[in-house]
């Protein structure tokens, strides 16, 4: 029982440093990418090409007082920042980072992280409730209308994908995609499943973007409209914490995509070794993505924003599941 | 989309878009009194940043307030330079020779491009998209290169002078020029692709605050504003001055009125004014660059003299008061932006807050020009 | 129908944008970093002013007229000299410039007959306290010696 | 064409004053310009009708009409019927007659016409009628006038500083105001 307890311990562990890891050092890498978008260089003058930059906002928000105006009620405004980032760490548990490196087997993976996914956003909400601030308010009133919109056909999308490879459990998923790039999902499934599966996982990139609150879609965090959003009240550590939880949904994201549509670790091609550097590249090839696209679109107007899912996304991914429904039922 | 707002007695809560916020390009608080996401009414506060320029005006000598034109609106501070420096000339009926007349306007329109460029920029910041910003950035520190070597100044020009201008501009500026332009204009295709015909900003804008031209004429709003709702008024056209009937230049007009008009406006207006520049630099003569006679000490004769300019946001009038002496009695500034953004409140009422901001991004405020 | 087209119309503008922006990711970077590089200042950069320094005496070469000190719009120049004897003319014994409100608007400059000031080519003026930004120019030409 | 069409709505509203004009033989009575004989002085009051058409070159506006200060609605009213738009309102502290006189800008977007409007009031106790009720652009252009020169326009909605600070009760502009 007690090696159990220890891998559970070193996972426990591992997890923990890989999310604060990834948090501080996609700080760094997207103000890198926008710099060099922009023609400039992003951060260059702590340590190396700017590498020790993230431990100096690190200790710059640990060090800046935690501020707790008053008229805010103390609870909710202390609570939210965890909830924002306590689900985003717990689903990490689930995601095959590698062949045997799970830290749960979990059967019902999939499902553990949607449910987690609908937590962070009750954290944005008591957040700016609590704050008692009006751009915080009007930010949470957002956020809760968007992120509603955009479960729905997160969860279609998934739901088709599940039916195709009859599994939720993600490690099972994975090994189900071995063998060469066709055996992956987003190919194989485009012959075996539904031709929409290309779609599909556009929708889904789509979805996750804007159930991290990121690019097009930054509604919780406008600066340009609501000064700051759902953070207005917080400094310090408050805002250093949700800035984690937010990197670490996009990581999730990222991991949740690579999994479901591009073969997790497996390799490529046939002869290559499978191993977590596969599923490692694959995810910071998304997160690259998520970044470009963050600095190069305009944010969209809210109404488009809803009526994107509701008139456009919510039926594809209707018409997806029906089609992989009719082709499974056929073959 | 626009809530028709029947009774006051919804619940309502006042927003202060404060004088401090991002969106606002200066010192402006608007108090918003929204209910829910939906403005029901809005009042620009001004006066944050209000100098006087024109009591100081009033106790100095005329060529010594040259300086204050260029801070009304800094960025298309030429224009302003331009401005005074017609009225005084009418009041005083100095003749402008023809190379310093050339010169004025070459400036005057790298200066309209690099105001629009940094409009241009801080508009879709304003949407949200921050790299456009800083790619016309980079094309409009080309700009002010051009302009410091030959006014020695990057922001404030203190440039023209009654009669002529400063100094004489060289050669290298003339090249400088001609390769600025032929830059900027490889670089438009880009800027449209990558914002004008980008889908998320077409829906941000398309139909979104339309002013129509009723309303401009109740509030006297000019320049691209005027132009974006169907209405051909451009100063530079309507009532010639200087040089600008030798050139022969379009006044971009689009009639439906709502932001993404006024925005094409300003997009089409870079490419007149190029046009006009290397048509300048085509026919600028050799001569003298001061007038020959130009008095030192300037005393208009006593009456009340008017002159408008095209600034890079509207009309900009200046009105003369001269009692005879050295120092001007009363001198008006009738500064674009203030008929402008007084139609800010009207326009905004029933839309919600992110295309307020939008629509006020695309009125191209510089509040120190209103507050004067 | 008109759904579909500007579904396409519009994710296929997208694409272009993120094409744009993915090919300036690969350009060469245009920014100068400040600290390390500076830029030379154009011939005509207004900085604040500074008395000329005359190749004979090696002085200056202001007649102490005060026309500077009039045309000032913001007042910042103070002008004295004094009459010494043997020296036709008077000799200028303070040169003080309140470079605060200076507005660096050339009348100076340009109303100078014999021409014993100029603009001078430096910007980086921080200073800790307003007292810093009052320039004895007198002293700055001696001091350049 | 458009200048004669608001020439002609405009001279009913025309104010005549008594102008001071030095001349000797008496001139046939002026209806439009004013002709001044030089040979002997004699002061005399003329009735003249401040109705003049200045050369646009030297001065900058086309039509410069002076009415009393109860018609300025009426002639807002028929500027607006003929399309013109309002440039801006100027004040003018005339400390040595005791008045201030009010500018009104007028403009045209199809044909250059510029038409300046006047008023005198007097100085201790200004009043104008508003025209913010026909040009909703004069609001904010009456506030600043009345911040600056202390102007009351009766009617207007909320006569408020807008440039001052709230509390303010100076008026900078007035040539009697010491900081």
């Amino acid at each position: 029982m007690t090696n159990e307890l220890i891998r559970l311990i070193a996972f426990l562990v591992g997890i923990i440093a890989f999310a604060a890891g990834n948090a501080a050092y996609l700080v760094w890498v997207e103000r890198k990418v926008a710099g060099h978008i922009q023609r400039r260089i992003g951060p260059k003058e702590v340590g190396p090409y700017g590498l020790l930059q993230p431990l100096a906002d690190g200790v710059k928000l640990m060090s800046k007082q935690l501020l707790v105006p008053d008229g805010v009620d103390p609870i909710l405004f202390k609570v939210a920042p965890l909830m924002v980032l306590v689900p985003a760490v717990m689903s990490f548990v689930t995601i095959p980072f590698g062949e045997h490196l799970a830290a749960r087997n979990v059967d019902l993976g999939l499902l553990m992280i949607f449910a987690f996914a609908s937590v962070n956003v009750l954290g944005l909400l008591i957040g700016s409730w609590g704050s008692a601030n009006k751009y915080a308010v009007m930010a949470a009133a957002r956020v809760i209308s968007q992120n509603i919109a955009y479960e729905i056909p997160m969860l279609l999308t998934a739901i088709a994908l599940v039916m195709a490879t009859n599994t939720m459990n993600l490690n099972e998923m994975v090994s189900l995609q071995a063998g060469g790039f066709w055996q992956w999902n987003l190919i194989k499934l485009t012959f075996t499943a539904s031709p929409l599966t290309p779609i599909a996982f556009l929708i889904f990139f789509t979805t996750m973007l804007a159930e991290t609150n990121r690019a097009p879609f930054d509604m919780a965090e406008a600066e340009s409209e609501l000064v700051a959003g759902s953070f207005t009240e917080y400094s310090g550590m408050g805002f250093g914490v949700f800035f984690m939880g937010e990197y670490a949904n996009i990581v999730i994201g990222a991991a949740l995509t690579t999994c479901l549509f591009l073969g997790g670790w497996q390799s490529p091609l046939p002869f290559l070794p499978n191993g977590v550097v596969w599923f490692l590249i694959k995810m910071y090839a998304i997160i690259f993505t998520v970044v470009w696209i963050r600095w190069t679109f305009p944010r969209t107007q809210f109404y488009a924003l809803l009526n994107l899912s509701w008139k456009v996304l919510i039926p594809i991914s209707l018409v997806n599941l029906i089609v992989t429904a009719g082709w499974l039922k056929v073959f | 989309m626009s809530l028709d707002v029947i009774d006051k007695s919804l619940e309502t809560f006042v927003l202060n878009l404060g004088p401090q916020h991002p969106a606002t390009h200066g010192v402006l608080r608007v108090k918003l009194t929204m209910d829910g996401e939906y403005i029901v009414h809005a009042e620009p506060v001004l006066g944050y940043i209000h100098r006087m320029h024109e009591k100081m005006g009033e106790n100095r000598t005329w060529a010594q307030f040259m300086p204050n034109t260029g801070r009304l609106d800094y960025l298309a501070a030429l224009s302003y330079n331009h401005g005074y420096a017609l009225a005084a000339e009418r009041a005083e009926g100095i003749e402008v020779p023809e190379r310093a007349e050339y010169i004025r306007c070459i400036t005057v329109e790298l200066n309209r491009i690099a105001s629009h460029l940094l409009w241009f920029g801080a508009f879709v910041l304003d949407l949200g998209g921050f790299t456009p910003l800083l790619y016309a950035f980079d094309d409009r520190e080309q700009i002010l290169d051009l302009l410091e070597s030959v006014t020695g100044a990057r922001l404030t020009f203190c440039y023209f002078r009654f009669g002529g201008v400063y100094n004489d501009i060289d050669d290298n500026f003339i090249t400088g020029s001609r390769e600025f332009i032929k830059r900027l204009r490889s670089r438009m295709p880009m800027y449209h692709d990558l914002v004008s015909k980008n889908i998320i900003l077409i829906k941000r804008l398309k139909d979104i605050g339309p002013i129509s031209q009723e309303m401009c004429r109740r509030y006297g709003a000019t320049g691209p504003v005027l132009r974006g709702s169907g209405v051909n008024f451009d100063v530079r056209k309507h009532e010639p001055y200087s040089v600008y009937p030798e050139f022969d230049f379009d006044i971009p007009v689009y009639t439906e009125g709502d932001s993404m008009a006024r925005y094409m406006v300003r997009m089409d207006e870079m490419e007149q004014s190029m046009r006009i520049i290397e048509q300048g630099l085509a026919k600028l003569p050799e001569g003298p660059v001061m007038a020959a006679k130009a008095p030192k000490i300037l005393k208009p004769a006593k009456g009340d003299y008017y002159a408008a300019v095209e600034a890079a946001r509207g009309s900009f009038g200046i009105r003369l008061v001269s009692d005879g002496t050295n120092t001007p009695y009363r001198l008006k500034l009738r500064s674009p932006t203030f008929s402008n953004l007084s139609l800010f409140s009207e326009a905004c009422r029933g839309m919600i807050l992110p295309d307020a901001l939008a629509l006020m991004g695309t009125l191209d405020l510089v509040i120190p020009e209103i507050d004067r | 129908m008109a759904y579909f087209n500007e579904l396409f119309s519009g994710t296929k503008s997208l694409f272009i944008g993120m094409g744009i922006t993915i090919k300036e990711f690969f350009k060469p970077v245009v920014t100068v970093q400040y600290p390390h590089e500076t830029i030379p200042m154009s011939a005509r950069f207004r900085g604040h002013i500074e008395l000329v320094r005359d190749p004979e005496t090696g002085g200056n070469k202001c007649i102490v007229c005060g026309l500077c000190q009039k045309n000032c719009p913001s007042g910042c120049i103070t002008v004295d000299g004094e009459k010494r004897e043997g020296v036709k003319g008077k000799v200028l014994t303070l040169y003080r410039l309140d470079f605060t409100k200076c507005s660096l608007c050339g009348m100076c400059v340009e109303n100078c007959k014999p021409g014993a000031i100029q603009f001078s080519k430096d910007y980086n003026l921080a200073g800790p306290s307003r007292e810093a930004y009052v320039f004895d120019l007198l002293k700055r030409l001696e001091g350049q010696q | 064409m458009r200048l004669e069409k608001i020439k002609q709505a405009l001279s009913s509203l025309a104010v005549t004053d008594e102008i001071e004009v030095v001349k000797t033989i008496p001139a046939p009575p002026a209806a439009e310009g004013e002709e001044q004989a030089k040979p002997t002085e004699v002061k005399e009051k003329v009735p003249q009708l401040m109705l003049f058409t200045p050369d646009y070159a030297k001065k900058g506006f086309h039509l410069d009409v002076k009415v009393a200060s109860a018609d300025v609605v009426q002639a807002a009213q028929l500027l607006i019927d003929q399309e013109f738009f309002l440039e801006a309102i100027t004040g003018v502290d005339w400390i040595k007659e005791g008045q201030i006189e009010v500018v009104y800008d007028f403009n045209h977007w199809q044909t250059l016409c510029r038409v300046v409007i006047r008023t005198r009031t007097d100085r201790s106790q200004p009043e104008v009628p508003t025209i913010s009720a026909i040009y909703s652009g004069a609001n904010w252009h009456e506030r600043e006038t009345h911040d600056f020169f202390g102007v009351n326009f009766t009617g207007h909605p909320d006569l408020s500083p807008l440039l001052l600070p709230e509390d303010a009760d100076y008026h900078p502009l007035l040539k009697d105001f010491t900081a």
